[in-house]
């Protein structure tokens, strides 16, 4: 493979990778209630998963250091099991949002139930984790989720009032008949949407996996810097389509049929095939990235053997952790609780959730004796330093919105 | 996502407001049903998909009316607030449920003039929404 | 050449790498010899090790755990004597032991021979 | 001995007055020397012990050479100076959970600065 090549496929990977449940959902939902008045948050989302994973993604490569061995290096035995315990119980509610995502993209496209879909996406799941090769699920499911792109061309179909966009989003207000505190809930799980703690601690993880060291850091940044900003356009796509469509109608977005429908009006059925091809890669690779890294963080706390490159037998607990966590989201998906309700309270506590992991991936990032000179630079200190105080304003004010606004009703 | 919220006592103001909030979210449902439809009857829908957002708003519709009837009208005046909405948030949802059957059996002809039918309750729940 | 390291920064809740490269565990904790000069003797891993430093109630829970799955009913951790180090650094700390040999791995042996290996398609 | 028994332990000084708890252990490494490939020798030297909970310590502030960010580094340097870091030739006593130094309070704090 030439190298442009496999540079293209690096940044492809992470826009499908950035993308899943969380941005679908809330991006419909916002564009729906709110026009484009809540772009700001998926660009500071979008910035701070940049920073954040680029940060951790050096680390890994320079240091050798995954996310949970810093966290557990710096945070010390105690305060670092506390924070694997609550990264693990959100992770297993991502997984299960995700995994409920995939079965009602099943449903949508077969008529079936999503219920008798959920042991079958588990157990597919769990099998691509038990099998498939990292870099196979990376670059396989990164492509087909780039099906996606649809969004952006129904975008230019609908010939919306460019201007109107831009205005809504430059100049953002509370919609009438809006409270303010349920327009910052829904900012809350936009930018939570964008920032996910599994996809860092994926993308970091994945570094190990595939042997990062210095030199593969120029590609890395890419991959980070160009990679993610993109997917962070395709959620604005798929909240600016809503806005044309949607708003006028007033509709109030609960269900994922409701977000394929500006795209039905764009680009009719062949439309609509890719937004399923591209729903279903999205939430199915998210959903495997995400069993993965529950595996990673809890490996890396204890100091087990971790990791696709080992065949199960050589990381016997890795992936036992691995079985448990998709066993315990499918079963927590079976309950019939609505799997929208559990992915936007999964994203709004995963922006709650950050600081728990950022912090200890940026103390790392400073250390000039693991870094050496690929140490933290003014720049990336700066946009560290403010990206931790916004983290810490969003983790403060999380629960009391979750429940001013009993989860943006 | 709808359900939920049982508020027992409140005051005709609160009432009014909640009869509103119910006949805004009629709005939309009815709206996403309609649109869907509509792609449908066009041949920009696939038929899956048409049935999923019509059957959404069906089960959200009911939702809707359950919980605006388990809110207890505090005074004369909100019972009769209440007789009126019910009965045009009443024909919105059984409308839906028509639609539903409709898309179901492919019917054609019978969407559309659903399609009509619902075009003219939404005048009705949006006067319903603006009068409270 | 000596030089100067702390117990937290560079000792403790290091990763533990064995020969063949495997991830053994994590310094739990370190143990030292008596007397006016002691010394580092081996680092200690596993859930004996980890339960009395996590504390509280959930330390002991891990703690019986880990005896549990302690051959006879020794609370004693699992022993890496310090003299099979070969370097330490931010990596981890290397020992020139196998990992097969390196005495950590009891639950994962456990988790390997009752689970893993009886799902189809682990080897 | 082990070292989760030293951690913690409170410090009294020579005039039974308690200065803090360990919160860390220094020593003094020995790598292997020539070719051989084991053979570290690692001598406890001192502790490092204060009142205050060791975040900024543990985090890398005051024993790693951090490079930021601002403010963090500054507000930990700050707290770092009133950690103290004692000599265990001044270790006098261990009793678990105490530990009798061989001065007063006022030898390290100005031996500190």
């Amino acid at each position: 493979m030439t190298r442009l090549m496999q540079l293209t496929l690096g940044i492809v990977t992470a826009i499908g990778g950035f993308v899943d449940i969380g941005n679908l959902v809330t991006s419909g939902i916002a564009g729906a209630r709110f026009g484009m008045s809540l772009t700001w948050a998926i660009v500071l989302g979008t910035i701070g998963m940049t920073v954040f994973a680029e940060m951790a993604g050096r680390v890994s490569a320079v240091a050798g250091r995954a996310v949970f061995h810093a966290v557990r290096e710096r945070l010390g035995v105690r305060t670092a099991l506390i924070n694997m315990v609550s990264s693990t119980v959100l992770n297993l509610l991502t997984l299960a949002a995700e995994l409920g995502g995939v079965s009602l993209v099943l449903q949508l496209a077969t008529g079936v139930n999503y219920l008798i879909w959920v042991p079958i996406v588990g157990l597919f799941c769990w099998l691509v984790v038990w099998r498939l090769p990292f870099s196979l699920l990376e670059n396989v499911f990164g492509l087909l989720g780039l099906a996606l792109i649809v969004f952006v061309v129904a975008l230019f179909r609908l010939h919306p009032d460019w201007h109107g966009l831009w205005h809504g989003a430059s100049h953002p207000s509370v919609a009438a008949g809006e409270g303010i505190p349920t327009y910052f809930f829904y900012a809350v799980s936009v930018f939570g949407a964008c920032l996910v703690p599994y996809q860092v601690q994926f993308f970091s993880s994945g570094g190990r996996e595939e042997h990062w060291n210095e030199k593969s850091i120029p590609d890395m940044r890419m991959n980070a810097i160009i990679g993610f900003p993109l997917g962070g356009l395709l959620s604005i796509a798929i909240m600016a389509v809503a806005v044309p469509v949607l708003q006028p109608l007033h509709v109030d977005v609960a269900h994922l049929g409701q977000v394929t429908l500006p795209v039905a009006q764009a680009a009719g059925v062949a439309g609509l095939a890719f937004v399923l091809l591209g729903f279903f890669a999205a939430t199915f690779a998210a959903a495997a990235e995400c069993t993965l890294a529950t595996g990673y963080l809890i490996s890396q706390y204890f100091g087990w053997s971790w990791g696709k490159s080992h065949r199960p037998a050589q990381a016997p607990r890795f992936h036992l952790v691995c079985i448990a966590c998709v066993i315990a989201a499918t079963g927590f998906i079976l309950t019939t609780v609505d799997p929208i309700t559990v992915t936007l309270v999964s994203v709004v506590l995963g922006a709650a959730a950050v600081p728990l992991t950022y912090f200890p991936v940026l103390m790392v990032a400073n250390d000039r004796d693991y870094m050496g000179r690929h140490v933290n630079r003014a720049f990336s200190n700066t946009l560290g330093s403010v990206f931790l105080l916004l983290m810490l304003i969003t983790s403060v004010a999380t629960l009391p919105l979750l429940f001013i606004t009993k989860a943006g009703l | 996502m709808l359900a939920g919220c049982v508020s027992p006592a409140i005051n005709a103001d609160g009432y009014r407001g909640k009869v509103s909030q119910s006949a805004k979210k009629m709005v939309g449902l009815v709206n996403a049903a309609r649109l869907a439809a509509q792609l449908d009857l066009d041949g920009k829908m696939l038929h899956t998909i048409t049935d999923n957002v019509v059957t959404d708003a069906e089960k959200d519709a009911q939702s809707v009316l359950s919980s605006l009837d388990s809110v207890q009208p505090p005074d004369e005046s909100s019972i009769k607030l209440r007789s009126n909405a019910d009965d045009v948030l009443q024909q919105a949802a059984s409308q839906l449920a028509d639609l539903r059957i409709a898309v179901r059996r492919r019917d054609q002809p019978s969407m559309r003039s659903t399609l009509g039918d619902l075009g003219k309750t939404l005048a009705d729940v949006q006067h319903v929404q603006d009068v409270t | 050449m000596t030089r100067t390291m702390w117990a937290n920064r560079d000792l403790l809740d290091r990763l533990l790498i064995a020969a063949d490269g495997e991830h053994v565990g994590m310094v739990d904790d370190l143990e030292l010899s008596d007397g006016p000069a002691p010394e580092i003797t081996a680092l200690l891993s596993g859930p004996t090790a980890l339960g009395p430093r996590v504390g509280g109630r959930l330390g002991s829970w891990w703690l019986a755990v880990g005896r549990r799955l302690r051959p006879a009913d020794d609370p004693y951790p699992n022993r890496v004597p310090f003299a099979q180090v070969t370097t330490i650094n931010h990596r981890g700390i290397a020992v020139a032991v196998e990992s097969a040999e390196v005495p950590t791995r009891r639950l994962r042996g456990w988790v390997h021979d009752k689970v893993i290996d009886r799902i189809p398609g682990s080897g | 001995m082990r070292a989760t028994e030293l951690l913690g332990c409170e410090v009294y000084d020579a005039n039974g007055d308690l200065i803090g708890h360990v919160h860390d252990l220094r020593f003094e490494a020995r790598a292997p020397s020539g070719r051989a490939k084991t053979g570290w020798q690692c001598r406890l030297t001192g502790i490092a012990c204060g009142k205050r909970a060791p975040l900024g310590h543990r985090l890398g502030y005051g024993t790693a050479d951090m490079a930021g960010p601002w403010p963090l580094s500054v507000i930990f340097r700050r707290r770092r100076q009133r950690s103290l870091e004692i000599d265990w030739t001044d270790v006098t006593r261990f009793e678990r959970p105490r530990i009798h130094l061989l001065h007063g309070r006022a030898y390290y704090e100005g031996d500190a600065s």
